[in-house]
């Protein structure tokens, strides 16, 4: 037990320091690097879709797909847990 | 414009469609009867089959092809990706091609194997949506897109290792999957967002472009890390492997065997994050996968023959078995990745890292085969003795004698035996991870040997020896078992007989796909 | 660089929840700890789309200002949704676990080599 | 179309075609055969001859005690090879919370590995 204690003190350090230095080195909070996609939907979210909402647009338009998968996770969580739940035959 | 060409174009988002819409009407289509039912699951997964080989004709002349949703590919040319697309190149179809191959087998496999047992609608609507989900991971171009389908896979697949719930160790087995699938789909968001954070897309490809040496920093190490080890673990690659032997011996046979194809589209992102994503970067000295692999790959083989050597479960010694061949993978890919990033040693050596490669690839459709064949063997022997332990087992060869010859396919097949297709794979592996060191080879041929010493004490405690009284009046396996079966052992069959042929229609591309990243990036920019 | 504090709590959230699953015995607390990771994951998202003095990326809201960026909101909520899908199934999981073995100490089940 | 199926498969160092290994398999069984036809005359059926010999026990009565038991197929092996096999036994405990500690520990070792390194 003492020295899975020891290994798990070990590793999660390690990977706390480098998940620090991540949050450290990526770009300053608040000045995200604008290449051209986020910067493209702003400009031309109410042109292209008709959306007020930019959010709305990302999430039914622009990304329709993953919000499709989404609704499958859903339906196969409500699924899976049906299945879970239901009567068993015992041998 | 003829309608073949129409379904061409769209079959990427058709074979994703298909089996989702298949997924949402079984439990409509369910209250019709029990035959109507299984009629409308086969016909849609061999509406799926029929698609992907329509794309893998076209992917295989030399496309890569893309599938945008929501708009036109002129759309997406310009600088930057703002949709979701699918990006179908060699490997991606190669993929498609096993799922498709697993999922059609099960579902055959299913129709008599869970005629005893309640909620198969669910059943069934839960293996069409892990099937869709592993088309979506295989064929999406899409980074979030892949986190999404894999949450989808991994969610289908708890709920179907769950399916006997009056198992505890069942039950037990599917939460601990659960938490380690969650967990690794997290860290793969994680490592997604911190590439997102620093380059502003999702798209795969595009990404790709702008991880460059110039651009190669920290965070860049740090998300490839964070992938690399979650979807490594969700490949059950040593020693991250722990869930793997409970889940696959534990699940119902036909879904251990889709379970097989959901392991290797984690295995498939694995080569898709090294070759394609960080292809770029892949012969600057801080990115030294290659050995990683390698070792990875040794440590795997190692574990599974070891614990397989012990064990007294059927399904948990075929699964520990199937832990091994995963380890002859990484090594052949892994050994190709160490000569593919060396830029010494690329010019004279790169004909034997690309037979590496070929190897390694070759081997993961092999691997489906022979130990979907052996799952679904043991599936077949627990539903005529209901008994899972090897000490209880004895004498069935009498009764059943197909199930036995087709267990003595899959056994000389998974262990590497000449006429089989194993042998191809394992051949080519050897031959080449020799070139990089001979104690690779060795230990992989000794892994192999010990498999074939495991696969014989199967074969002689369960099928040899004197007939046992309890087993006396057993019956040979229903059709439907026995034809799953024999579509497996015929493909396993052919594939022996001719791999040269295999190795250059199905390989060669998947293969060409990893090994030239740039043809993958550069169509975004209307290159080839 | 200190200003990057809203990273640091993500990520500190991150570990802790990653700590909780390696430390905690009982099935619910670990399920709580995945809970956990799934927010910092999903608020690390948020934090990386915010720019300075901006606004929800509503148009009738603020016209002419600087929004924030639309796309990581989006993918929070795919992600959202994804984490009440797999919290659900994982819970009902640990409902038939307690119902076999009328435990929830992960060191009483059952599983392991024999 | 059926040439490319005889083709002899090229592995780089070597060559493989299992239609010929297949085709001398075949002949090897013919030799044998022919050899097995020639065997020995004073072989009979159903005499003293085709009794199992234990060591010159008698045979067990019940059949199913002559089976070996898939526990102790390679005794000798896993008697040799216990220090493995025990270690990996302890490896695999069946509880999430350390599968995940291992998952944490191997993202430590990549991270020593591809970031320090």
């Amino acid at each position: 037990m003492e020295g899975r204690m020891l290994v798990a003190a070990g590793s999660l350090t390690i990977v706390s320091i480098f998940l620090i230095f991540g949050a450290l080195l990526i770009h300053p909070f608040g000045v995200p690097n604008a290449y051209k996609m986020d910067q493209y939907i702003i400009d031309h979210t109410q042109n292209e879709s008709g959306a007020n909402n930019g959010v709305t647009a990302v999430v039914f338009d622009y990304r329709g797909f993953d919000t499709l998968g989404e609704a499958t996770v859903l339906f196969t969580a409500v699924a899976g847990v049906i299945l879970v739940f239901r009567r068993v035959k015992k041998e | 414009m003829n309608i073949l060409d129409i379904l061409l174009q769209q079959s990427p988002a058709l074979i994703v469609a298909t089996p989702l819409l298949g997924a949402f009407l079984t439990p409509l289509i369910g209250k019709l009867g029990y035959n109507v039912r299984n009629i409308f699951i086969i016909i849609i997964l061999a509406v799926t089959a029929f698609l992907v080989f329509l794309l893998a004709s076209d992917v295989f002349s030399g496309n890569i092809h893309t599938y945008v949703f929501g708009g036109t590919t002129s759309t997406v040319l310009s600088n930057t990706v703002i949709r979701i697309l699918f990006e179908v190149d060699g490997l991606s179809i190669f993929m498609a091609i096993i799922t498709v191959i697993l999922s059609l087998a099960a579902v055959i496999y299913s129709w008599a194997f869970m005629r005893e047992e309640t909620g198969q609608d669910k059943y069934y609507t839960l293996l069409l949506l892990m099937t869709t989900g592993m088309f979506g991971m295989v064929l999406t171009g899409d980074l979030f897109n892949f986190f999404v389908f894999l949450e989808i896979t991994s969610i289908a697949s708890c709920a179907l290792i769950a399916f006997w719930t009056h198992k505890a160790k069942a039950v037990e087995a599917a939460f601990n999957y659960m938490v380690i699938s969650t967990i690794g789909a997290l860290f793969v968001l994680l490592s997604i967002a911190f590439l997102y954070g620093k380059y502003d897309a999702l798209n795969i490809a595009k990404l790709a472009s702008r991880i460059t040496p110039v651009s190669f920093s920290f965070i860049d190490k740090l998300s490839l890390i964070l992938l690399l080890a979650a979807l490594t673990m969700k490949a059950g690659i040593a020693p991250m492997h722990m869930w793997l032997p409970d889940a696959y011996g534990r699940a119902p046979a036909s879904i251990s065997i889709i379970l097989v194809g959901a392991t290797q589209a984690s295995l498939y992102g694995v080569f898709r994050i090294c070759f394609t994503l960080y292809g770029n970067v892949i012969q600057i000295p801080e990115v030294s996968l290659g050995w990683i692999m390698v070792i990875l790959g040794l440590i795997t083989m190692l574990i599974g023959v070891f614990m397989a050597m012990i064990q007294i479960d059927f399904k948990k010694l075929i699964a520990y078995g199937a832990l091994a061949e995963l380890g002859y993978m990484f090594l052949g890919v892994g050994t190709g990745l160490t000569i593919l990033s060396n830029p010494q040693l690329s010019l004279a050596s790169n004909s034997f890292a690309l037979q590496a490669m070929k190897g390694g690839i070759f081997h993961i459709i092999n691997d489906a085969l022979d130990v979907g064949l052996l799952f679904l063997v043991a599936g077949a022997v627990y539903y005529a003795t209901k008994e899972s332990s090897l000490n209880n087992l004895g004498g069935i060869a009498r009764n059943m004698k197909y199930t036995t010859v087709f267990f003595l396919i899959g056994l000389l097949a998974v262990s590497g035996i000449p006429p089989m297709n194993g042998f191809a794979s394992k051949l080519l592996i050897y031959e080449s991870v020799y070139q990089l060191n001979p104690i690779l080879a060795i230990i992989a041929i000794l892994a192999s040997i010990m498999l074939l010493a495991i696969m014989v004490k199967v074969f002689y405690s369960a099928f040899l020896g004197p007939k046992i009284d309890r087993f006396q009046d057993i019956r040979e396996a229903p059709k439907s078992m026995l034809i799953a079966m024999g579509i497996l052992a015929s493909l396993i069959i052919f594939f022996g007989l001719f791999p040269d042929l295999i190795v250059n229609t199905l390989v060669e591309p998947a293969v060409k796909a990893i090994t030239h990243p740039t043809s993958y990036i550069l169509w975004l920019t209307g290159g080839v | 660089m200190i200003a990057n504090i809203p990273f640091l709590a993500v990520m500190a959230m991150i570990i802790i929840g990653l700590a909780t699953v390696v430390f905690k015995r009982n099935l619910i607390k670990m399920v709580i700890g995945v809970s956990i990771i799934e927010s910092g994951v999903n608020l690390f998202l948020i934090t990386l789309g915010y720019r300075e003095h901006s606004v929800a990326p509503i148009y009738t809201a603020s016209p002419g200002g600087i929004m924030s960026y639309p796309v990581p909101q989006a993918l929070t909520l795919t992600s959202i949704v994804i984490g009440v899908a797999v919290l659900a199934l994982m819970l009902s999981l640990v409902i038939y676990i307690y119902r076999h073995y009328k435990t929830l100490d992960i060191r009483k089940l059952g599983g392991g080599e024999e | 179309m059926f040439e490319q199926l005889l083709k002899t498969f090229d592995t780089g160092n070597g060559y493989w075609n299992p239609l010929v290994w297949g085709f001398a398999f075949l002949i090897i069984f013919l030799i044998i055969y022919i050899l097995r036809g020639r065997g020995n005359p004073s072989y009979k059926r159903g005499t003293e001859q085709t009794k199992v010999f234990l060591s010159g026990n008698p045979e067990y009565e019940n059949k199913e005690l002559l089976h070996v038991k898939a526990s102790n197929l390679y005794w000798g092996w896993v008697e040799s090879t216990k220090w493995v096999i025990n270690t990996l036994k302890k490896m695999h405990t069946g509880r999430a919370n350390d599968y995940i500690l291992w998952f944490t520990f191997m993202i430590a070792i990549f991270m020593l590995l591809l970031g320090v390194i």
